[in-house]
């Protein structure tokens, strides 16, 4: 059989072998995402939110559980708000309904978690600052739910 | 978009020749032909050879749970011709059963033995009538309207 | 008179200071030889460790991936931690399968990998047994390995490994003929199967020039008796899983994996001494060239491997035995035609 | 070959029943990966739906979006600007390079070929690019929704995309010399798989499998769906209807679409990429069922609605699915070697096949 096309695909991997690389050390360098990426978990600013509950309605899977409290002069306030990311399926419904743009994606892709319940992330306590890094230990089922779950 | 529907007076020669059993329902690209299930293999075999047809691709055959009754929807496509056309029959949910297409279209094998696991709609005379999704023995047929499920965490 | 070389020099003097301590000459041959088998174990398993780190840098950067580089200075150690976690590895047998043929598989084949190094014409003097018929040695001990990948794929009761080890005899067996006779080339031109005769009767010409097409069947020959890609069909990732080595795991499969680098070694050493003069070689004292070379040997059967998809194996025989076996008829008859021409006119 | 084997492209069971190395039956398994997403569909409402057609066929998710989109705008007779038009046509097309650059490589991995791969994947990496700069997501868009597009494309999108397209021809000749230039492969996939064109279409195949046999079937050709009629481009045909074709047919078919893409970058116009459409859609009772060409095949969506905001019944017609139904009969007879390379020319992909 005539070799002139292996020896044609030889002769391109040689020259791959000293041509540029293109994967990079991952660790160190990372590859730049663009600005519209959808990644990582919601961050919430809390002052923004107004309770409204249309991101929790948006969501194709139920992703976002938020409960609320109306104070005496009828202004809601927003008690918990868990956003279970191990549901989310990142297509970005619930930042583009959200009236008061108070969500949006933090776009850190490595949150790789050890347990199940680690991945139900509490966004109200992370932006009010008080635990930064407060990943709610509970598990869906014992929150205390209060009346007006939406 | 536009789509080539089956001209309407093709529609109409076909119910003249299966009077009792063929029924024209719904309008412009909605157009369909109600077909009794005992008609429905003379009518399809006519669709594939008639020579001003030749309906030589079945492109999907599917079912929907009126829950009063099943409807089988045949959606046909001829290549010579580049016309497509939309075919159903009605069966009532107790003994849900439709004669099989497979000897017309072999293309059906797999979509009836889906539309059998899904909705318990028996097929007569296909070939292995088995589950072909679901595992073998799962009880009911998940896409039937009585079916409801909630899994955890899922408010549906 | 060969000048005497560095290596040479050394073992007369390790000689000399056994004579002194061992009574008699046996106990002093008996040293040097235990002596020489560590030495080839070693460089088997040295060569195995840079091959396999080697073979993952090669293949990394012609498909301009930067490869290992995490464990020590350009992921150099990146073979011995994988030496360790096999080592540490758990080792299952599969049920139902025949004991005593798995367990020997492995070691099995690696008896004719590490036996095939005795033969290897290091430098000058340094060749640990310059048996007269040493290319013939070679070719009987490395048929040998056939039958080990036939037990494992036999033993481990699976089918993926049992059609594995029948591919496996099918394809050594039919490529081994055709690599008998690109050696015959090179035999019948020095006249005698020594090994240090064939090095020694390349002093001025290398025989790749004067047997181009033999190289060309040897070299296709021994990818196929390696089982190396374009004709890793014994253990092709997208059919059979692994062939016979699917049920192995932890230190056997590494023994597995040692073996079938000693034998690319071994193959591109044989590669080097038969066609690229063994170590003749201006400046560079001889071992070194002979490692350079087989460096380059190495090189171009990883060459071949990430660049070929894997025929069938109807292909796979058709092309064993319609072209090559031909082929090397032709070759022999073409170097018979040649040395008599070049004696009747001498 | 058990679900979890290296070639089957996911997770799909091949019962094999041999005599020595050649197949007597080839029965493919299904149902491992199968999520019920029709099931689903009954408890969302028509635009909630969109992030689980990206997960039908999740090489090529904005051919779901698009199909999808279009059966709703045509069952409410939703207008769609111009420009969104373009981009929808520019998204579609890239996506089937992507997804044909995945069919390349999975064809040169099957046959040991992993350089090929790499290469493959490589050039897939610059349109995932495009894709995340567009839309924000590599793999699972939701870009395409009801009257439109989501969001305009930043402006270096356009120069990007111009700059893939300058490349390309060079990537292109760099797979046909490594790869279809090669003869090993050209043994390995000429004359084996074999189906003709007339009981390729009686089996319901559709898409590259079944123009490798001969059949000039295109969707995009014959039914042009949204703005497809004004691009010029030609259908690549197979003759013999082997796996070789099925290989060329896809490689061609590439070419094609990169075509496609500069057309529509240049008659792209300025304009806006969304029409005004309620917020919660109740169309009118009433079925529709609407086809498009997608790169395994016919992908066809049947919508059943009942008035209300969420879907009575949907039923996709998937491509994969029903294109496995003739690896039995092409298997026939030959090696396991062959079975590899049929299945990966027939292209199945676990995540439609199951749905």
């Amino acid at each position: 059989m005539q070799g002139k096309g292996l020896l044609a695909g030889m002769r391109i991997t040689l020259n791959r072998l000293f041509g540029k690389k293109i994967t990079v050390h991952y660790p160190e360098e990372k590859i730049p995402m663009s600005p519209r990426f959808r990644g990582g978990e919601l961050d919430l600013a809390h002052n923004k939110c107004i309770a409204c509950g249309l991101c929790a309605m948006a969501c194709p899977n139920q992703v976002i559980e938020l409960t609320t409290r109306t104070d005496e002069h009828k202004k809601r306030h927003l008690t918990s708000y868990i956003y279970h990311s191990g549901r989310c399926l990142y297509c970005n419904y619930c930042i583009e309904v959200c009236p008061t743009d108070a969500i949006c994606w933090d776009k850190n892709y490595e949150n790789s978690r050890y347990f199940r319940h680690q991945l139900d992330v509490d966004c109200l306590a992370i932006s009010r600052g008080k635990s930064p890094n407060a990943v709610v230990g509970t598990n869906p089922d014992d929150t205390d739910k209060e009346e007006g779950t939406t | 978009m536009s789509k080539q529907m089956i001209s309407s007076e093709l529609f109409l020669r076909l119910q003249a020749q299966f009077s009792p059993g063929v029924t024209i329902i719904g309008e412009h690209f909605q157009q369909a032909l109600l077909v009794e299930s005992e008609e429905l293999i003379e009518l399809l075999t006519v669709l594939k050879t008639d020579p001003n047809y030749q309906f030589n691709l079945l492109s999907n055959l599917t079912a929907v749970d009126y829950v009063e009754y099943f409807e089988v929807v045949y959606h046909l496509y001829s290549l010579p011709l580049k016309q497509s056309a939309t075919i159903k029959t009605r069966c009532t949910n107790d003994h849900a059963s439709v004669p099989s297409v497979t000897a017309i279209w072999p293309s059906a094998d797999f979509q009836e033995r889906e539309v059998y696991d899904l909705l318990g709609i028996r097929f007569t005379g296909h070939p292995n009538l088995l589950r072909i999704l679901m595992p073998d023995d799962f009880p009911e047929h998940p896409l039937r309207k009585a079916y409801q499920f909630t899994p955890d965490g899922e408010k549906g | 008179m060969q000048e005497v070389t560095g290596l040479f020099m050394v073992a007369t003097m390790l000689r000399n200071i056994l004579g002194k301590y061992l009574p008699n000459p046996q106990w002093v041959d008996i040293v040097i030889t235990l002596i020489n088998i560590g030495a080839i174990f070693t460089v088997i398993s040295l060569s195995a460790v840079i091959l396999v780190y080697a073979e993952r840098k090669v293949s990394a950067y012609m498909q301009m991936r930067i490869g290992p580089n995490r464990v020590g200075p350009w992921g150099i150690l990146q073979t011995v931690a994988d030496m360790i976690k096999l080592m540490s590895k758990e080792d299952i047998m599969p049920v139902g399968a025949d004991r005593w043929l798995w367990i020997l598989a492995p070691v099995l084949l690696f008896i004719p990998s590490a036996a095939v190094y005795v033969v290897f014409p290091f430098d000058n003097q340094a060749i640990f047994a310059d048996l007269n018929i040493g290319i013939f040695y070679f070719i009987a001990v490395s048929s040998q390995a056939t039958l080990p990948f036939l037990m494992a794929g036999w033993a481990s009761n699976s089918k993926y490994a049992l059609i594995g080890g029948m591919r496996t005899v099918a394809q050594m067996l039919s490529y081994e003929i055709p690599l008998v006779f690109s050696i015959l080339g090179v035999v019948m031109i020095v006249g005698s199967m020594r090994m240090s005769d064939i090095v020694a009767a390349q002093q001025q010409v290398w025989f790749i020039v004067v047997q181009p097409l033999a190289f060309i069947i040897f070299l296709i020959a021994a990818t196929a008796e390696t089982n190396r890609a374009p004709f890793d069909l014994v253990e092709s990732e997208s059919e059979l899983v692994a062939g016979p080595f699917t049920e192995y795991s932890g230190m056997r499969w590494a023994l597995f994996f040692l073996a079938e680098y000693a034998n690319l070694f071994a193959a591109s050493a044989i590669a080097v001494t038969l066609f690229l003069g063994g170590w003749n070689g201006p400046w560079l004292p001889g071992w070194l060239w002979f490692l350079l070379k087989t460096a380059l040997m190495i090189f171009v059967f990883m060459w071949l491997r990430w660049t070929f998809p894997r025929p069938r194996v109807d292909q796979l025989m058709a092309f064993g035995w319609k072209i090559l076996l031909p082929l090397s008829l032709v070759n022999v008859v073409l170097t018979g035609i040649g040395i008599y021409t070049v004696k009747y006119f001498s | 070959m058990g679900p979890q084997h290296p070639s089957t492209h996911g997770v799909l069971q091949v019962v094999l029943e041999l005599d020595g190395e050649r197949v007597v039956k080839a029965i493919p398994q299904m149902g491992y990966l199968h999520r019920g997403i029709e099931k689903l569909a009954e408890s969302r409402t028509y635009t909630q739906f969109i992030p689980y057609t990206d997960r039908l066929d999740y090489v090529s998710s904005m051919g779901n979006n698009l199909g999808y989109c279009q059966t709703i705008e045509k069952l409410m007779a939703i207008s769609v600007p111009e420009r969104a038009e373009y981009l929808r046509v520019i998204m579609t097309e890239l996506n089937r390079i992507a997804s044909h650059l995945i069919f390349m490589s999975s064809v040169a991995i099957d046959l040991g070929a992993t350089t090929g791969m790499m290469f493959g994947f490589r050039d897939r990496e610059r349109i995932l690019d495009l894709f995340d700069m567009a839309c924000g997501a590599r793999l699972t868009y939701s870009y395409i929704r009801f009257g439109g597009v989501r969001e305009d494309v930043p402006a270096e999108f356009i120069e990007a995309t111009r700059q893939f397209l300058a490349d390309f021809p060079a990537m292109l000749t760099e797979h046909h010399t490594l790869l279809s230039g090669n003869e090993i492969l050209h043994h390995r996939l000429k004359g084996s798989g074999i189906i003709s064109g007339q009981r390729a279409v009686e089996t319901g195949l559709t898409g590259p499998t079944l123009r490798a046999s001969g059949v000039d079937y295109d969707i995009r050709k014959i039914e042009p769906y949204g703005i497809y009629d004004r691009f010029s481009f030609c259908v690549p045909l197979g003759t013999v209807g082997d796996n070789w074709d099925r290989y060329m047919v896809r490689m061609e078919e590439m070419q094609q679409s990169a075509d496609i893409i500069a057309q529509a970058l240049d008659q792209l116009p300025p304009g806006p990429v969304m029409t005004k459409i309620p917020k919660v859609l109740k169309p009118l009772p009433g079925d529709v069922y609407h086809r498009i060409e997608n790169p395994r095949g016919e992908l066809g969506y049947y919508v059943v609605s009942d008035g209300s905001t969420k879907p009575y019944r949907i039923h996709v017609r998937r491509p994969s699915f029903i294109n496995l139904q003739a690896l039995n009969e092409i298997c026939q007879g030959s090696l396991i070697a062959d079975v590899v390379a049929i299945l990966a020319t027939l292209d199945p992909l676990m995540g439609e096949v199951d749905c």
